[in-house]
């Protein structure tokens, strides 16, 4: 069994003194030990921003993308090897800017993979603009008067694009989102966890100390259905998506379970071998 | 050798009626190539399907034609003019009119009054095929035959139906035979295994044989045909198709099913190709394997998305922001395409790298007879430098980067114990960790670069066909290296000592072998469909264009035709000599 | 005040004989003449597809974009000359799979423009693969054992990205569908239209018939409250989208009118003044 | 001239000092330039900011360091060797200690005490400041204005705790004058009335007073500046900013603003340009104005965001599929960088073609000086060939594409009563309806790419300083122009006739005044920051690469300095003519 240890890595991190992002790495990597994942058989696909830079602080098979693009990368590793276990990390920018349309695929198309966003409502990296996420009339690089666009509520897109395992974490709640990334993990299919993960040297309005005073733990209503679509659309509506916790989970297959006579076994370490009296078979279409 | 060609409204049966006569021919052992020209639109709109069928390899189209079988008047004004003497079979329920000067003879048949009495007027097209056996001399049998085979599925009444059908138009052609001025009789074949299939069938069949399990696609014109038949195959050999929702998830998944080891793909044409730019500079910086095809197609922008061109090759080389290693290799045969079809992702594991094939239009869609000996399984996989273990003191981190003799560096499938690592488009140490180092970065850049150099002791990049001291050598790319070849034969016929060369690999360019193998030709013409002169660029690239060298562009969405080609060539000769006696 | 004869082109159609997209061009070129629009003063982005050939059809100012690049496209045209009417057109594949990202942040951007989606859930022009909203189990040349991911939804997707107005229409009901262009058209900001359209090619499932039995008319129903999100949602969620109707309207501001200081003339006639102090106050930064 | 220096770690506020000395000095009349190292995170991690002054233009860095004030052991380590005898400015707060063999007097000032003891350990750098003006003998007052004009908003405390702090400094360094064996006295400047801007700074301005009113862009390093200025400035002139979802949509958004007849723009780097491939193919194709401004930086895919490169040339050139004619200009200076900012969408608008300004970072974000004259308001705007009103009887369909002595059309915008067409990326007839008609598509294509050529009537492609019949001319773009200058004063003052050449449009490439402009140059040295000599493959397929050029290329992140490009030519002279003679 790997312990903690075993899912770092020499590098010190790169991130602001005090940054979210510190809580979301120490939590993934408690989850990785709960479920019992090994180095060896993790897979990590991160998107460029601040967030991205996670793979470089855990100890595991990693691949950093280009902006945007984690998810279709991390489709193509879960199928080359579905013994893996495929995480996408990323920031609110990566995710849900130019990586939206990936997103809303990924969701419909279920495929294992646990995605963690790591959403601090701003560009971190490239020094403070707008996100998607972004409140109206917050005040960035690129919105110097305020933004003037309605925020993306990653929540409700999830829930109502077909997703079948959507939470919200907090990156100083440790124990919740550690247990959340555990059941995303658990889960057969794909797993959206948002995480909130402030940026302390950008985004000095959704601080710590406001989303300690405004969140509200979902996982200790016990009156919450996650079992409604509807219902879950109605809470996240209400709450404007200040919650945390599992908001909704159904069974499903995954993807890669449902495609027609494909391998079970890695793709990886297949020889390529095709048995003569198929390949014959297939040529009869060309006489 | 005949040319035989049906022309009508789009939608109309155009298509299946061409596939069977080319189907029939190649059975009987004939050599046969099927050339089409379609609109970008489903239903409706001029459409015709030219089949060449004759007892030596065809590989081009050609400007006349024997045969034409009309199902509208339009198809008579459009296509009547390549008819020198033939015949047109016409359908009469149009009430055909042969326009003055046209040298042919014209002879209606009543097909879909024949068809209706058949009870279906879809029959129409049976019985133009039928007539066409008939007056080809091919015999009704194999007609029945494949169309037994081809409907099978479809239960016996269908090809019963079909079968009526083809008698019918036979049988009406035969009555009137004795009104024809001009007959064929083609030499009979010499029995061979041969299939029919176009260069999209055949690098699918060799991304199949090569090992590729993965293909990550969406739908683009004429690339499409790839990712259709492998959704079909794969569940056989357990394989995936993905239909992505755009070209940048379809690249990104494939190299994404790379880095963890699977041989992927995707398959593209222009606008495809542009979307992907971004994508295959991260597979060149992480030093991950994924191969792709670009079908070309007329361009700029959606261009002429059903009409033929060669302009995407400085974009493939070229395309990305950046420097990176781009293999890029072109095949012009169905028999490279097969070959290219593996060795792409031999390419792309040796060299750890994005691996373009580049075809084209012409070259991915029209039909050609290729050997079944050719289509061989099983075919060498070599899946280059992978660590499968570690020893037991496996406490040094493992350097997926290091530098290296041959500038390539082992590397590791996820799930490999002690193989962790981390693969960053940012630049990086050996260790895989992200360094600005700038002596690190020159050698990166340095290892990447020149990685691919040895690819050229490998494969021979260019490949030439006639006397090594030509008076003119044709120098294509894809179809019109095929193309080329038979305007080299016309030449030859002609008295002139042509060569063909065509390129096997044009990124990295072979620049020795390019130098020495045109070393002894006086002229050299390069044979190009696009409007810049690409090849023609990069042969200057390399200071190897010089004042022996000639271009002949066409970016009208035709294809070249051979005899175009070898007028050309024997001009220029003609005024070059002018000029230097 | 141009006559439906003002909006025809001499071009005659491309598309198959009996496909939808015959309507909702007519129904089109009716709400246009409905609104009091001008060819001259209307903007058509069309996509890439069977549908993104309609601008062929209608005489206007037109740009016949890349493959799902018109809701971009059409931003800037507003952006450009706010006085201009402009609408964006295009496939399902166009909009909910490459589009798809733009798509989303069109919603929340909510510049004033009609977004009418020719919906046939599949892939016309490159001869019948799956779409986005083609139906689980849909057999089509990618899927030739059946599509095996779950739909986009668009309108529900729609409600929750934050759209102010969200309807659909059915192409061969006409007087509905050109009543929903024009309130489309009305509205304030972005407005979605999706526009069932059978491809009579390469969709024999969803054909006419089949809708006519299976849509509901919401605009029928009196009970119906199109002002609440949570419970478009939960209609919508209900009858899996098969409904025609103005789903959820909501008034609202669009982009253009909340950009600081932004010049209400068009930009197109802009002569590029600047006042010498406005000049000489920029410049003092750089002293 | 003197070259200061500071360094530590990033976030620590080193870019604001490094801005005050260099605002400070600008305003006294000094020429300034500013080059700054950063890693792409945002707090820690090594930074400088080095700062030159003089009395004659500079814009390029050099190695030397007079004097370095260091904030960390660090800097002194990574930094020191940089100084030939000069002042390390340290703050006593680390125990700073000089490494042996360092040629180099360090003087520790009880910085962070200092600050403390002002009440915030935030004015360690004013003290910094303060002392470095007395270092350099620049008078505090100069520094006291600068802090009041630059924190005059935040209120008169802020102001004065600044001022304080500056004092401080300025004092400490005043008493320990008399231990120091260097000292600096500079010429006093010739008054003038100078600005300091970066590269983005000057191309935005020139955007504005060129009538953009719209920029559609995504952030990235080094290109966000662009965005971030103009949505400063817009409000007050009307213009709009919008930061968009992803490149794709940015490029998109802004064709489809030119379309509707506005200047705009987008800006990116290289992963950006990649993505507005296709795109940029579209407004060719539609024959669309669109400006983008591509700040390159260290490539392949996500590559070395903050470091400089000149390496997607190729890629802006021959990026996109198919062949769509593309402008390329390449300002040099700050200078250029305005005047191409705003003629960019004088060319767009009349060759009515999506135009490049290709900048690199080094030319992108680092300060100099440049005469206020220079960025004037306003500049010439020209819109091309524009229809504004149709007579009466305008039955006719507006023929958008009409074929036209010069190959450009009329267009109307939209709005425009009768002016009605269809603008597509498809294959178009001069009416804009689709065509795929062979005579046409040839046509048409002639069109694009021939209307572009006469660029070179209107704008000198290759500017040349020197000497016409030099020893060697060094050719570059971008910022590596500005340093090939630097290196030929250095050569010259070396007995060397040396020469300058740079490009002002790189494509269409300016073919008759480049081989005119180096016809009379013994040696060429082409100076790239690329690694596969870009610009030099470019002279090679205009085939004017003869034996008389060299290439010098760097591709480790780190910009030329003028005296390791004069020593290379110096050797290659040298060499050269052990060779000849
Ligand atoms: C194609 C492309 N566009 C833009 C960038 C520049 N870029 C780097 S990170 C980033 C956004 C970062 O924001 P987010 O995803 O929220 O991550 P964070 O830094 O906040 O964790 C951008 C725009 C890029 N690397 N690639
Ligand atoms: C970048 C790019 N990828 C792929 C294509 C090929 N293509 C043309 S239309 C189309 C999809 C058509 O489907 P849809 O948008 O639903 O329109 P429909 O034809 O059904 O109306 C595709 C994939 C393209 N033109 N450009
Ligand atoms: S800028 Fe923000 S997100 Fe980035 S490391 Fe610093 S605190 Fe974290
Ligand atoms: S293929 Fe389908 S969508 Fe396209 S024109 Fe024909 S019926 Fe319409
Ligand atoms: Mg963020
Ligand atoms: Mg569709």
């Amino acid at each position: 069994m790997a312990t903690l240890q075993d899912f770092k890595t020499e590098e010190k991190s790169w991130w602001c003194p005090g940054c979210g992002d510190f809580g979301v790495l120490a939590a993934l990597q408690k989850a990785l030990v709960k479920v019992g994942a090994e180095p060896a058989t993790t897979a990590i696909i991160a998107g460029i921003g601040c967030s991205g830079k996670i793979g470089n602080y855990i100890n595991s098979y990693n691949i950093h993308v280009t902006h945007g693009r984690t998810l279709p990368a991390a489709l193509g590793v879960k199928l080359a090897n579905r013994t893996l276990r495929v995480l996408a990390v990323g920031g609110d920018g990566d995710a849900y800017a130019i990586g939206m349309g990936h997103f809303m695929h990924s969701l419909r198309r279920n495929a294992d993979i646990t995605y963690i966003v790591m959403d601090n409502h701003v560009y971190g990296l490239t020094k403070g603009q707008t996100s998607p996420t972004s409140e109206t009339g917050f005040h960035t690089k690129t919105s110097p008067q305020g933004s003037i666009e309605a925020p993306v509520h990653p929540l409700m897109l999830a829930v109502a694009g077909g997703a079948t395992f959507v939470a919200q974490g907090f990156s100083s709640w440790q124990p919740q989102l550690a247990d959340l990334i555990v059941r995303g993990m658990e889960h057969h299919g794909f797993s959206l966890i948002n995480v909130i993960s402030p940026c302390v040297t950008y985004n000095r309005v959704n601080s710590y100390d406001w989303y300690k005073k405004t969140l509200v733990n979902l996982d200790e209503d016990p009156t919450y259905d996650r079992s409604s679509r509807a219902r879950a659309l109605t809470r996240l509506e209400e709450t404007d998506e200040l919650v945390t916790g599992l908001i909704y989970q159904e069974a499903s297959t995954p993807y890669e379970e449902k495609i027609p006579g494909f391998l079970k076994t890695p793709l990886a370490h297949h020889d390529g071998h095709i048995a003569q009296e198929a390949w014959d078979a297939l040529l009869e279409q060309f006489e | 050798m005949i040319a035989w060609k049906i022309g009508g409204d789009q939608g109309e049966g155009i298509d299946s009626t061409g596939d069977i006569v080319i189907h029939v021919a190649n059975r009987l052992g004939y050599y046969v190539y099927g050339y089409k020209s379609f609109s970008s639109r489903i239903k409706g709109g001029h459409t015709h399907y030219k089949v060449r069928l004759g007892t030596h390899p065809i590989q081009a189209a050609t400007r006349h034609t024997d045969i034409l079988v009309a199902l509208n008047q339009e198809t008579i004004e459009l296509e009547g003019s390549e008819l020198q003497g033939g015949v047109i079979l016409a359908d009469s329920a149009f009430s055909p009119v042969l326009p003055p000067g046209l040298d042919a003879q014209l002879l209606a048949l009543p097909m879909t009054q024949m068809a209706k009495e058949l009870g279906s007027g879809l029959m129409r097209n049976m019985i133009a095929a039928g007539a066409s056996a008939a007056l080809m001399g091919l015999g009704i049998q194999p007609f029945y035959d494949y169309v037994a085979k081809r409907f099978g599925t479809k239960g016996a009444e269908v090809v019963k139906a079909n079968q009526m059908a083809l008698q019918r138009g036979y049988q009406a052609l035969s009555e009137s035979a004795h009104t024809l001025k001009t007959t064929w009789t083609l030499t009979p074949p010499i029995p061979a295994d041969r299939l029919v299939m176009t260069g999209n069938d055949a690098v699918a069949l060799g991304a199949l044989a090569g090992g590729c399990r993965l293909m990550c696609g969406y739908p683009i014109t004429p690339a499409t045909d790839i990712m259709e038949s492998l959704v079909k195959w794969f569940p056989s050999v357990g394989g995936a198709v993905v239909q992505m929702e755009d070209e940048l998830g379809s690249i990104t998944a494939a190299i994404g099913a790379g880095f963890a080891g699977a041989r992927a793909m995707t398959a593209t044409s222009g606008p495809g190709l542009s979307l992907m730019q971004e994508a295959i500079g991260l597979a060149a910086m992480t030093e991950t394997p994924v191969v792709i095809v670009d079908t070309q197609r007329g361009g700029p922008s959606t261009g002429m998305p059903t009409k033929q061109e060669q302009s995407d090759l400085l974009a493939m080389i070229y395309g990305g922001h950046g420097e990176a290693p781009r293999i890029v290799i072109t095949p012009s045969s169905l028999e490279e395409s097969f070959e290219d079809g593996y060795e792409a992702f031999n390419l792309a594991e040796i060299y750890q790298t994005p691996v373009f094939i580049a075809t084209d239009l012409s070259l991915a869609l029209w039909q050609q007879s290729i050997e079944r000996s050719y289509v061989q399984n099983p075919v060498p996989i070599e899946r280059g430098k992978i660590v499968k273990t570690f020893g037991s003191n496996t406490s040094e981190p493992f350097q997926r980067y290091a530098f290296t003799a041959d500038n390539i560096s082992p590397r590791t499938l996820p799930g490999t114990p002690g193989g962790q690592y981390l693969a960053t488009g940012v630049e990086h140490a050996p260790s895989g960790k992200v360094s600005e180092a700038p002596e690190n970065r020159a050698r990166m850049m340095d290892k990447r670069l020149h990685k691919i150099q040895s690819i050229h002791s490998r494969r021979q990049g260019f490949l030439v066909q006639g006397p090594a001291n030509a008076d003119l050598m044709l120098i294509g790319i894809g179809s019109t290296a095929a193309v080329n070849r038979e305007a080299a034969q016309l030449l030859q016929q002609s008295g002139i000592a042509a060569a063909v060369g065509w390129f096997r690999t044009i990124a990295p360019f072979p620049h020795e072998l390019f130098a020495s193998a045109t070393q002894g030709s006086l002229h050299i013409l390069v044979v190009e469909q696009n409007a810049t002169g690409q090849i023609a660029q990069l042969i200057q690239m390399q200071g190897l264009y010089d004042q022996r060298f000639a271009t002949l562009l066409k970016y009208d969405g035709v294809p070249f035709l051979p005899e175009d080609v070898a007028q050309y060539a024997q001009q220029l000769i003609a005024s070059s000599m002018e000029v230097t006696h």
